[in-house]
């Protein structure tokens, strides 16, 4: 096996919730709560969970968007954890992020040759001319006509902005894309647009992607391996493929089957799951699935389960669930 | 007893603001400021009557123990002696600030109360005529000086040239009648100005909540436009219009109207503050910061208590 | 090239040319009646102050040209004052005292305000955003009138200086209008996901600030401009009045001073001159300003 | 059949821009009959949540209006009602919930007051009897100790429960006809499923018909008997949910039905996709609004409007999907 892209070990993102007279910290929320994860180059991992889980937390965290509270997390073998921003920024050529909304993650008073030519100035690449070259490579890249090269944002629809995002995201070759529900805000029919766009970097460029979704039907076209968050945490992760014909997870089984299926008349037993996601300021103890678990016990109250391999080496499958204990 | 520790808390974190508007305002009109020595001296002065007046003003203190000594006037609430009368400047206080109080409050109650009004008329009719005739209306009263506003009202209602109803200038409130024959026009020139100002802020307000997902649900479900304007609607904006309301009460009462004061000649705090400013008499200007800032401090801790009491979302933390 | 290319442009853009929000609120604009002829008006007084300026007209607004309270007539159209002298030359020559406190306090506030907003709304939370708060806090906090009457102490002893003490007491003042609007808007602005995608290509934090930010809020700065030069201009006014604004010079508030007490005897020529040439801009400047901020209202402007 | 419940025909809606008028709802007919959920599907801007809010008379004006057609309910024309027949109408014999619950409750006042409030107005209770009433209601739709709930705002609740709370005062007046504007967009999946099933078992309780606008054809699969596609403004499609599924007529709705993101068994290579984008509304094409895009389409699509037909399973197209 070849060495990781990324690996992540232990990772926690804890937000202060501050008050009172001095406004010292009262409470944490605990988004990212000791999240392990390994990416080989070239593969997607799908990030899959409700909102409020900390999957956006997760990858804003790696991205050094947020800094993180504790753990490490390592680029091709090197701690990025707690490099200043100078020292973090030949980093940021590797690793670059796409994001959800298309209306916010373009600069509305800058053009897209503006907002393609910025990394590349940044980060010295070429000349003048270079950089006009690679600037129409990039749209070219992601279907998109050379006509847009001196318009507005707000002249182009959803699915064409999220092009423009990806193709900044391009600009500097990285190896690791990170993305935060690139396609949730987007019409179906566009969806599949961008997602056979990611699916065609993956396999053209080689670049390995950190894909976060909510949705598993989405995430299930894209992802080589799939890990499953509640609260802060990695409930399942495993090869898509086992993911989705043999989940072991109770919440798994219930994320799977809340899904609306566009096929009437097939009827499934559903697994409704009662209550909210409780909030991460302020979890359950033990299992913090285990309030609205269908299948909880006596110990998952007390006693915050493990993660357990009940895959093989060739194939993992980590299950934190007393379950399988 | 939350409310009583809540109340110490805020008063607590009100100290910096006032610390630096006094420090400012010293640093400007005392460290900065001019040296009055050679004003209160005779001609020729030996150097022991200069010494004597120096030591008089306090300039031969370091400036430091100038500045503390004037945190000592705040906190025992006695400001000495005022430079030009010498009068207590906590009597002077006492006799001109309730004098503002009566002049001000009416225009202000007023103005407030016909903005919202207008405002809520206006927001209503969004778009079609009214609307368009009070914010006309608004835009040329925002657009007159205020004191272009006094003078027009005191030639069109108290000189010989106009109506000649009220007395031109001074004030009165041995009786009743006295009082609203001299407060009449300096109320009406105060509400033509708040007036065009008020109702603008007020409508934008409401408008902004007219667009509100829950206002929706509310025509959905059949609630009438009145009871969805009057009730729904104006519970929502309350923070803004308390806010507005409430913040300019410290300039109200303390330096009360220096433009109306001055030119109808009231013996107010405004008038007062006016000569102090004209003669630069120091310890009343001291004491005007200093009441002002300590007013905003209290009224800021009454607006967040009054925010709990209008919106359910906002707990005292 | 890949499969999902080309095939999506044939309905995409148009060939008209490139719009940006600037051009659609000019679209706008253009189309507000009422707007348009403010503008109009504005340019007007304009013209006016620039003549004043260049030294075409009102060159003897100081000059004894007539006797006292003279009426209106051909060689002295709005008459002349209690000593003699033009009451047209006077006020025509103080629309230019009025643009220069106007512009000078409007530009120098906004800028100072959107700097110090920008980098407060910024680093919110911080130190740094917390004093600029405790400014903001304290400078409001003190009465206007007394904040000018200390500046102008503070500067009676470095005379090049002391006749701009009130231009120095408004910018102090105003720029706090300007900066906690900016502030509030660049605490929402960093919020967004393409300020993110900037901290991810590793842009330096006041690149972040000044060329992807602040630039989104250049339509709240505009109004705030126009907002800032009328208020500039009313103080001037009431200041100039009470003694404390211009001297050595002529302004619509040392025009109306000089009248409030011709008025009771009868004379109102100055003090009409003063405020119907005073209100005519500031009721001219308003409408723009409103204008201005409906055309550049983003919510009407992005779709 | 019975009579339909609400028969509307040929609507078309208005809004000024500035740019100039554009009808986002252009000639849309269809029938309601009683107790049936029916859904209103498409893509964004395709005019399905302006067609819900017209019903109720709820589209702002200005800028916009109902620019012709008509919608009858119960003997009286909607479009044309003033406002205070809509107002008698409205939360009491047609109600509506909406797609944000975070926002749709008034933040000031308890759950319990804006309930009771509906209760008050058309049912004419008492405060004491609506209070009551509306503490009966939170039960049935799922909200755990209703009693204490009662007393709470809007923002003490989660997203899932003040969806059900507006279900709740939406239903406190037995209204004939329920109007779900996207209820459960906002929720996550396991939220969702409980609204879903929640309004499910309602309307069959409370024997309402539902029209259930969404953008998520698994959500109209699961829930409705009939739904109609729309598209640019147009209805594109209508039939049984059977039908529609099983043998898409339009080529926009076999192109929709393609490109859902689902779980497979296999993963191809390319997602089937809809080429292209949707029309901009103020430059909209001669003939059929879809043509563009549409690999079916022959020279008369470029230059005539397809029609949709009167049965209750018909395309909008010259050129359908053959079965």
């Amino acid at each position: 096996m070849s060495s990781p892209l990324l690996q992540v070990e232990e990772l926690r993102k804890y937000f202060p919730i501050r008050g009172g007279l001095l406004r010292g910290v009262k409470a944490q929320v605990k988004a990212v709560d000791g999240v392990s994860l390994v990416l080989q180059p070239g593969q997607t991992y799908g990030l899959v969970g409700e909102s409020g889980c900390g999957k956006s937390t997760l990858g804003r965290s790696i991205i050094r968007l947020y800094e993180p509270t504790a753990g490490k997390v390592m680029l091709d073998g090197a701690d990025i954890t707690h490099l200043s921003r100078n020292e973090m920024l030949p980093y940021r050529e590797r690793m670059q992020m796409i994001f959800q909304d298309p209306y916010a993650s373009l600069s509305p008073r800058r053009t897209v040759s503006q907002t393609l030519r910025e990394p590349l100035d940044i980060h010295n690449k070429g000349d003048r001319d270079t950089r006009d070259k690679r600037v129409r490579e990039l749209l070219d890249v992601v279907g998109m006509s050379q006509r847009a090269l001196n318009r507005y944002p707000h002249e182009f629809s959803g699915g064409q902005r999220q092009r423009i995002g990806i193709a900044r995201a391009l600009a500097l070759n990285p190896r690791l894309i990170i993305a935060d529900e690139p396609v949730s805000a987007l019409d179906v029919s566009v969806q599949s647009q961008v997602l056979n766009l990611v699916a065609d970097l993956q396999r053209e460029h080689g670049i390995a992607f950190l894909f976060i979704a909510h949705d598993l039907a989405v995430i299930q076209h894209v992802s080589d391996r799939i890990g499953v968050m509640y609260l802060g945490k990695i409930v399942e992760a495993t090869d898509s493929q086992t993911l989705y014909a043999h989940p072991k997870h109770p919440y798994t089984r219930a994320l799977l089957s809340a899904i609306p299926l566009p096929e009437p008349g097939r009827k499934r037993s559903r697994i409704v799951l009662g209550g909210d996601v409780p909030s991460p300021a302020n979890p359950p103890g033990g299992c913090p699935f285990h309030p609205r678990c269908p299948d909880a016990m006596d110990r998952c109250r007390t006693e915050i389960p493990a993660p357990r391999e009940l895959g093989t080496p060739a194939a993992p499958h980590e299950v934190s669930c007393h379950l399988y204990d | 007893m939350e409310l009583f520790s809540y109340s110490l808390r805020k008063l607590a974190t009100g100290i910096p603001l006032i610390i630096g508007v006094t420090l400012v305002s010293f640093l400007l009109m005392v460290y900065f400021g001019p040296d009055k020595t050679f004003e209160l001296v005779g001609k020729n002065p030996t150097q022991e009557q200069i010494d004597e007046i120096r030591a008089q003003l306090g300039y031969d203190q370091p400036m430091v123990v100038r500045y503390l000594d004037y945190l000592r006037e705040i906190v025992t609430l006695d400001f000495g002696n005022s430079e030009s009368t010498g009068e207590r400047i906590n009597a002077l206080l006492a006799r001109t600030i309730p004098v503002s109080i009566a002049v001000a409050l009416p225009g202000f109650i007023l103005g407030n109360l016909l903005g919202v009004g207008l405002g809520l008329l206006a927001a209503f009719y969004r778009g079609r005529w009214p609307d368009k005739m009070i914010m006309g209306s608004a835009a040329i009263g925002m657009s007159i000086s205020f004191l272009i506003v006094i003078i027009a009202f005191q030639i069109i209602l108290s000189s010989s040239y106009g109506l000649n109803l009220f007395p031109v200038r001074g004030w009165s409130v041995d009786s009743f009648g006295d009082y609203v024959s001299y407060v009449t026009v300096p109320t009406l020139a105060t509400v033509f100005v708040a007036l065009g100002y008020n109702t603008r802020f007020y409508r934008s307000v409401i408008v902004e909540e007219t667009t509100r997902d829950h206002v929706r649900t509310a025509r959905a479900f059949g609630v009438p436009s009145l009871q969805l304007y009057c009730k729904l609607i104006l519970k929502n904006c309350l923070i803004p219009i308390i806010t507005r309301i409430m913040f300019s009460i410290p300039f109200v009462v303390i330096s009360g109207s220096l433009l109306i004061e001055s030119y109808f000649g009231i013996p107010g705090i405004g008038k007062v503050t006016y000569d102090a400013i004209i003669t630069g008499d120091q310890p009343i200007l001291k004491a005007v910061v200093a009441l002002t800032a300590i007013m905003l401090v209290v009224v800021q801790l009454l607006t967040d208590i009054m925010y709990r009491w209008v919106d359910p979302r906002v707990s005292l933390k | 090239m890949n499969a999902a290319a080309e095939e999506l442009d044939p309905v995409g853009l148009s060939d008209a040319a490139p719009e940006s929000l600037w051009t659609k609120g000019l679209y706008k604009f253009r189309r507000d009646r009422v707007g348009m002829w403010s503008f109009a008006v504005v340019l007007l007084y304009v013209g006016i102050a620039l003549g004043v300026w260049l030294g075409f007209w009102a060159t003897g607004w100081a000059d004894l040209a007539g006797g006292k309270w003279e009426p209106v007539s051909g060689a002295h159209w709005f008459g002349t004052n209690i000593i003699g002298q033009d009451i047209f030359d006077r006020a025509i020559y103080s629309t230019k005292t009025s643009f220069e406190v106007g512009l000078v306090v409007a530009v120098l506030a906004t800028a100072l305000g959107a700097i110090l907003g920008a980098i407060a709304g910024f680093f919110s939370g911080s130190w740094l955003d917390e004093l600029i708060l405790w400014l903001m806090g304290v400078l409001d906090s003190i009465p206007f009138l007394l904040f000018v009457a200390a500046i102008a102490y503070t500067l009676q002893s470095i005379p090049e200086i002391s006749k701009y003490s009130m231009h120095i007491a408004m910018i102090v003042t105003f720029w706090i209008t300007a900066g906690r609007l900016v502030r509030g808007e660049v605490i929402k602005l960093k919020e967004m996901e393409y300020v993110d995608a900037a901290h991810a290509l590793g842009v330096p934090e006041y690149t972040i600030i000044f060329r992807h930010i602040l630039p989104n809020t250049a339509h709240i700065l505009l109004v705030q401009a126009t907002i800032t030069f009328v208020a500039a201009i009313k103080s001037e006014v009431i200041l100039s009045f009470l003694g404390l604004g211009v001297k050595d010079s002529m302004s619509w508030g040392l025009m109306i001073s000089e009248s409030s007490q011709e008025v009771l005897a009868g004379f109102f020529n100055n003090f009409l001159a003063a405020s119907v040439l005073l209100f005519g801009l500031v009721m001219a400047f308003n409408l723009f300003s409103d204008a201005l901020q409906d055309a550049l209202d983003p919510r009407t402007v992005a779709d | 059949m019975a009579e339909p419940l609400l028969r509307v025909r040929d609507l078309a809606i208005e809004f000024d821009t500035q740019y100039g008028t554009v009808r986002a709802v252009d000639g849309v007919s269809f029938d309601i009959y009683p107790e049936e959920t029916v859904g209103l599907v498409g893509e964004s801007g395709c005019g399905k949540t302006v067609t819900g809010l017209s019903l109720l008379g709820l589209i702002p004006k200005p800028p916009g209006r109902i620019a012709a057609g008509s919608i009858e309910f119960g003997g009286r024309d909607l479009a044309t009602a003033s406002e205070e027949e809509l107002r008698t109408i409205r939360g009491s014999e047609i109600s509506m919930i909406f797609q944000e619950p975070m926002t749709a409750l008034n933040p000031v006042f308890t759950i319990g007051n804006q309930m009771a409030d509906v209760l008050a107005r058309h049912k004419g209770l008492t405060d004491s009897q609506a209070r009551t009433e509306a503490i009966e209601m939170l039960g049935r739709v799922g909200i755990p100790s209703p009693a204490r709930r009662v007393d709470e705002y809007p923002h003490q609740l989660s997203g899932g429960q003040r969806q059900r709370v507006m279900i709740a005062m939406a239903l406190s007046c037995n209204p004939k006809l329920l109007i779900a504007d996207e209820p459960t967009t906002a929720l996550d999946v396991t939220t969702q499923a409980q609204v879903l099933e929640q309004i499910n078992k309602l309307q069959e309780e409370f024997r309402m018909a539902v029209i259930l606008i969404t953008h998520d054809l698994g959500v109209v699969a699961e829930t409705c008997q009939r739904a109609l596609v729309m598209y640019c403004g147009k209805v594109a499609e209508q039939a049984p949910i059977e039908e529609l599924f099983a043998q898409p007529r339009h080529p926009y709705t076999a192109g929709l039905l393609s490109s859902i993101p689902r779980i497979r068994e296999d993963r191809p290579e390319h997602l089937p996709i809809i080429a292209g984008r949707v029309p901009d509304l103020l430059h909209l094409p001669a003939g059929c609004r879809f043509a563009a895009r549409c690999e079916r389409a022959l020279d008369r699509c470029q230059t005539e409007q397809p029609e949709l037909g009167e049965k209750t399973a018909s395309a909008a197209c010259f050129n359908p999907v053959p079965v």
